[in-house]
C-alpha cells in the first residue's frame, strides 16, 4: 500500500500546559493531533505518579502530530516556545503516514 | 483542651488520613483511583456549598456577609507578605520560591475547611453559612500578592498571560462547584434541600473519611518524595505559619463580630494552606520553580497538622474569645 | 403551568445542570472524571429500572404491558419518518445526515426519562413501573427506520454489517442493565427493594443532580463546539421536534388509556432525543456523517429543552388531559 | 435448605451477579469503569473492617481471637498441601501450575466473605467481629506454602526476590484498608460509627449489588476467554476444592467453638479462592504459569459457586452444627 | 544486545471501531497488538476530548502492532479496509525489537 | 531547529513489573522515563482488556525512555533481564530530540 513520509513530533508536557500548546501548534499551522494521557514519570525534576493526584499541578499528557516534513520547523519553533520554560521532552521520528492528502 | 485534641485525633475522619498516611509511609500500594478521588471531592465541594446556600437562604444574610467577604480578600492578600518575609529570614529558598510557597498560605485549603466545619457539627458550635463564599473569595487574591512580589523583584513573571491566568483560576472547577451550589441551596432553600439531603447530608462524613484516607496516602508519598527538597527552616515555616494565619483570622473574624463558629473558620481559611489552585498557578506563571517545594510543605506539612492538631486548637480558641459574644 | 415551570426550572436538578451549562460556557475547567459520569449513568439506570420493576411486582401488570411495548416500539419507528421530512423541509442536511439526525428522534433520552419520573413524584403522579421497559424497547427501532431511509435513497450502508450492529444496539450496556435491573426488582419485588432502598432510593435525587451537572458541561461544550455546525432549520427543528414527539406520545399513551404519569412518560419518550445508543450506531453505519450534527442537536439542544420547559409542560398537559381517566 | 437456597438465588445480590454474568455471556458492552470497580472494592473493605471492628468494641474480645487468628493462618497454609496433591491427581497442570492454583485456594476471596456476612445479616445469624482480621490474616500465608511445593520441585522460584515479595503481598491495599479500618472501627466503637454509618452501613447492601454486577461481567469475560485453558479434571476441581476447604473450615470453626455465624465464616473463607492478592503474588513470582489457568478457576468456577450455591449451603450446615452451642 | 528489525504501525482510530478493526489484524494474521487510550485530539472533523463523553459514539484508541517487515502490507490493507471510511491515522515507522521469535 | 539523535526505547511490560523494570532502568543509569496507560492488548498469551480488572495480576503499561545513542546497550540489558521471564514487548527507535543536554 501506498505510503508517504511524515514526521512524527511527539511532546510530553503538563498538563496545566495543554491548551496553551495545543494553541500555539494551531497558530503555526498544524492541523491535527493527538493526545495521550501519561500514567507517571520521571526525570531531572524527580519522579511523579497520576495515582493520588489531588492537584492540577502535576500531571503530564503526551501530544503527538503527524506532519509533513516540510511544516517540522514551524511546528517545533511553536512547541519550543511553550515547553521551554516547562519540564518536558520533545522527540521528532520519521515515520509513513497513508492516506498522506490528510496531512 | 487536651481531651478535644483526643477526642479529634480519635475520630474516624482523622484516623482515616492517618492510615492513609501509615500506607503510603510503609510503602502500601494502597490508592484510591484518581477519578474516585476526583468524585469524592466534586461531591464535598457540591454538599458544603449547597448547605452553605442553605443555611444563607434560612437565615437571612446579616450584614456581616460583604464585610466578611472583605475581610477574607483582605486577609488571603496580605498573609502572602508575612509568608514571604519569614520565609526569607528563616528559610534558605530564592525570593521566587517563597513568593511561590507564600501564595499557597495565603490562600486555603477547602478540605481542611471541610473537616473544620465538621468538627463544629460535631461540637454543636454554629456558624454563619455563608463562610463557604468566603472560603471561595480567599482562593485568588495570594495569587496576585505573590505576582506582584515576584515582578517587584526581578521583574521574571511573563505578565502577558496574567489575564488568561486569572481567568484559569477564578474560573476553575473548585470554586465554580463551590460557589455554583452555594447559589443552588440559597435559591432552592430548605425545600431543595430535603430533596438531596439523604445524599449530601447522611454520607457526608463518611466520603469525607474515604477522601481523607486518600488525602492521608497522597501526604505520606509527598512526606516520603520530598525529603531533602526543604531545608530546616521551610519545615518549620510550615508549622509556624498555620498558627500565625490562625491569629490573623481569629482577629479578622472576632473585628466582625462572628459567631464561634465564624471565628473558628476564619482561623481555619487563615492557618489552611491551598494544593489545588494555587500549585497549578503557579506552575504557569512561576514554572522555574520546583513543584516539590511548595506540594510538600503545604500537602506534607501543613495540612496534617491542621487536620490533627489545628483544628481543636482553632474552635477551642474561638470558642473561649468568640462564646460570649 | 407557569407557576409550575418556575418550580421545575428552580429544583436542584435544573439549577444543577444550569450550573454545568454555565460553567462550560464561561470555559471554566470543571469537569467530572469520565468514570464517575459512567458510574452514576449505571446507577440511574440499576435504580429506575429496579424500581420500575419493583413496582411492576406490587401492582402487577394490568393488560396494557403488551401494548404499552407495541405503542412505544411503533412511536420509535414512526417518528423517525416524520422527523426526516420535517429536517428535508427547514434544514439544509443531506438526505443521509437527515436520517441520521431522524433516528434519534425516534429513540430516546433515559436521562430525560429519569428526570420526568422525579417531576412525577415530585408532584405525586403516580405512573406505570413498567413505563421502563418500554423506554428500554424505544431506543432500536428508530436505528431501523433511519437505515431504511438511506438505503431507500442511495444504497450507500454497508448493510453486510447490519446484524452486528443490531446486536450491538440490542445488547448494549444501558439496554441490559435497564432491562436487567427491571427483572431483578420485579423478581424480588417489595422484600428486595427494602434490602437495598437506602442506596437506590434515598439517594437518587442527589446522584440525579450531580449526573446532570454533568450533562450540563456536556451540553454547553457542545454549545461551543457545534457553533456554526447547524443551520437556523436545523436548529428550530431541535426545538420543535420535541413538541411533535410528546404530541405522537401523547395520542400513543391517551389511546392505550394509561395514568396520567405514563401519559406523561410516554410524552416525555417521544420528545426525548437518543445521545447514547444511537450516536455510536450512527458512527458505525454512518460513518460519512459528521457526528457533531446530530450531537449537537440531541445534546445541546433538544435534552436543554426538555429538561427546562418540556418536562413542566409534558407533565401539565398530561395530567389535564388523562387526569380525569 | 432448599428453600435457603432459592431464598440466597433470588436475592438481588446474587442476581445482580447473575445479570453480570449474562450480560458478558451475551458479549454486551455493560462494563463498569475499572476506577469505579475499585472504588466500590474500597468501599466494602472499608465498611466490612471498620464494622468489624465497632463489634468487637462492642462485644469486647473473648479469648478465642488469637486462636482465631492462628486457626485461619493454618488453614490458609495447610490447604495448598490438599488442593495441590488433589489438582496432581484429577489435572493434568505441570507440579508449577498445580502450585500457583493451590496458593489461591489456600488463601481468600474477601467478596466471598462479604457476601457471606450479608447472607448471616439477613437471617440474624450472630458472628465475631474479628472475623476480618481472620480473613485478612488467611491472605499471604498461602503464598508461602505454595513457592516451598515449587522450590522443593524443580527450585525454579528466584527467591532473592522472595523479601520484597512478601512485603508487597503483606502490604497490598485491600489488606491494609481491612486492617486499618478494622483498627479505626475498634478506636472509635459504636460512637464512631453512629458518625458514619449511614455512609458504611445503610447503603452498604446496594453497593454490594453493583459490585457484583462488575464481578459477574468480569467471571462471565473468564468464561468465555478461559475456555479450552482448563481440562475437565480442573474444573472438577474448582466446584470440588471449595467443599474441601468449607470441611476444613468447618472443623477449625467447631474445634474453636466459634458462634455459628463464625464457623460459617471460616467454612467461607476456607471455601473461597484469591483473585486479587495471591494472582498478582503468582505473576511476580511464577511468571512461566499462564494468570488465565488460576484466574479462571478462581473467578469463573469457584466464585460463581459459592456465591450461589456454597454460602446457603455453609451458612445451613454452620447453623445445624454450631447452633446448639 | 541482538534486535531485529521490525515494524511499528500506530493506527489511531473510533473507539466504537476499536473490535472490528482488531478482529481485522486478526484474520489478517497479526499476532499481537497493544491498546493505548487516547484523551482527546484534533483534526479536519474537528476538536474532541474525552472528559465529559457521556456517549459511546466519540473517543478514540490507538492500535499498536509492532511486525516483520514482511507481514506490513497484510496488515496495512486489512487495517485500510476498516479504517477508510472512519476518521483515524495510520502510521508506519522503522523499529527494532527484542526477543524477535515472538513476532 | 537544531535537534540530536537519540534512541527510543518502548517497553510494554506487566503492571505488576513496573517499579521493579523502573528501579532496574535507574540503576542502569538512565535518567527519565515516561509510563503510559495500556487499555488492553493481544499476544501468544491471549488478549486481555483493562475494563473489568479486579485483579492487580492483569494489566500492562509502557515504559518509554530516550536516551542517547551511547546508552542504549546497558538500558537494554537492564531491561531484558527484568522482561525476560515475563511476557511483553521492547522496541528502538531511531529519533531526534531538542534540548539534547537533558539526556
Ligand atoms: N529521557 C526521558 N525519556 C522519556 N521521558 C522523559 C525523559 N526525561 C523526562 N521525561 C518525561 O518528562 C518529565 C519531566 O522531565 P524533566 O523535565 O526531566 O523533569 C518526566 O516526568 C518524564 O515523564
Ligand atoms: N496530523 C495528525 N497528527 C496526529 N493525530 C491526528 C492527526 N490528524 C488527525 N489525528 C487524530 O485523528 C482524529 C481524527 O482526525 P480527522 O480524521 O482528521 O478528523 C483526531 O481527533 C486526532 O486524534
Ligand atoms: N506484536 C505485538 N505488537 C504490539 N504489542 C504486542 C505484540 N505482541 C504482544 N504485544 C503486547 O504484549 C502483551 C503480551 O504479549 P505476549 O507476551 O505475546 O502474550 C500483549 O497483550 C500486547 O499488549
Ligand atoms: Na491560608
Ligand atoms: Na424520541
Ligand atoms: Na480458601
Amino acid at each position: 500500500m501506498q505510503t508517504h513520509a511524515a514526521k512524527r513530533v511527539e511532546i510530553t508536557i503538563e498538563l496545566i500546559m495543554q491548551s496553551r500548546l495545543t494553541r500555539a501548534l494551531e497558530s503555526a499551522g498544524v492541523t491535527g493531533y493527538t493526545i495521550l494521557p501519561v500514567l507517571g514519570g520521571s526525570g531531572r525534576s524527580g519522579a511523579w505518579s497520576r495515582s493520588g493526584q489531588v492537584t492540577r499541578a502535576s500531571g503530564m499528557v503526551q501530544v503527538i502530530c503527524i506532519i509533513r516534513p516540510e511544516k517540522l520547523d514551524p511546528l517545533l519553533d511553536a512547541a519550543f516556545a511553550v515547553v521551554e520554560p516547562h519540564i518536558g521532552v520533545v522527540t521528532v521520528t520519521d515515520t509513513q503516514v497513508l492516506r498522506a492528502e490528510r496531512f | 483542651m487536651l481531651e478535644l485534641a483526643a477526642a479529634n485525633l480519635l475520630s474516624p475522619i482523622v484516623l482515616s488520613f492517618v492510615l492513609g498516611l501509615g500506607a503510603a509511609l510503609a510503602r502500601s500500594d494502597l490508592s484510591i483511583p484518581e477519578a474516585a478521588a476526583k468524585a469524592m471531592s466534586l461531591y464535598l465541594l457540591f454538599a458544603i456549598g449547597f448547605k452553605g446556600g442553605v443555611s444563607v437562604a434560612d437565615h437571612g444574610v446579616d450584614g456581616t456577609l460583604a464585610l466578611a467577604l472583605i475581610g477574607g480578600i483582605i486577609l488571603s492578600a496580605g498573609l502572602p507578605l508575612i509568608a514571604f518575609a519569614l520565609l526569607r529570614i528563616v528559610s534558605g529558598l530564592s525570593p521566587t520560591e517563597a513568593a511561590a510557597v507564600a501564595a499557597h498560605y495565603g490562600s486555603i485549603s477547602i478540605v481542611t475547611f471541610v473537616a473544620g466545619t465538621a468538627v463544629l457539627e460535631g461540637r454543636g458550635i454554629p456558624s454563619e453559612g455563608y463562610m463557604v463564599a468566603v472560603a471561595a473569595a480567599m482562593e485568588a487574591p495570594a495569587i496576585l500578592t505573590a505576582l506582584w512580589l515576584v515582578a517587584r523583584g526581578a521583574g521574571e513573571t511573563r505578565s502577558q498571560g496574567r489575564g488568561e491566568l486569572m481567568h484559569e483560576v477564578l474560573l476553575n472547577g473548585s470554586i465554580v462547584l463551590l460557589i455554583g451550589a452555594f447559589v443552588i441551596g440559597w435559591i432552592t432553600g430548605p425545600a431543595g434541600l430535603s430533596e438531596i439531603d439523604s445524599f449530601i447530608v447522611a454520607p457526608f462524613k463518611g466520603v469525607l473519611c474515604l477522601f481523607l484516607l486518600d488525602m492521608g496516602i497522597v501526604a505520606g508519598r509527598g512526606m516520603r518524595a520530598g525529603r531533602g527538597v526543604l531545608d530546616r527552616g521551610a519545615l518549620a515555616f510550615g508549622l509556624f505559619m498555620p498558627l500565625v494565619g490562625a491569629a490573623a483570622g481569629l482577629a479578622v473574624g472576632l473585628a466582625l463580630g462572628m459567631m464561634p463558629g465564624g471565628v473558628a473558620l476564619f482561623m481555619v481559611l487563615g492557618a489552611s494552606a491551598s494544593y489545588i489552585a494555587v500549585p497549578a498557578a503557579m506552575r504557569v506563571a512561576l514554572p522555574q520553580v520546583n513543584p516539590a517545594v511548595y506540594l510538600t510543605l503545604s500537602l506534607a506539612v501543613t495540612f496534617p497538622f491542621n487536620l490533627t492538631l489545628g483544628l481543636p486548637l482553632y474552635v477551642t480558641i474561638a470558642s473561649a474569645l468568640a462564646g460570649g459574644g
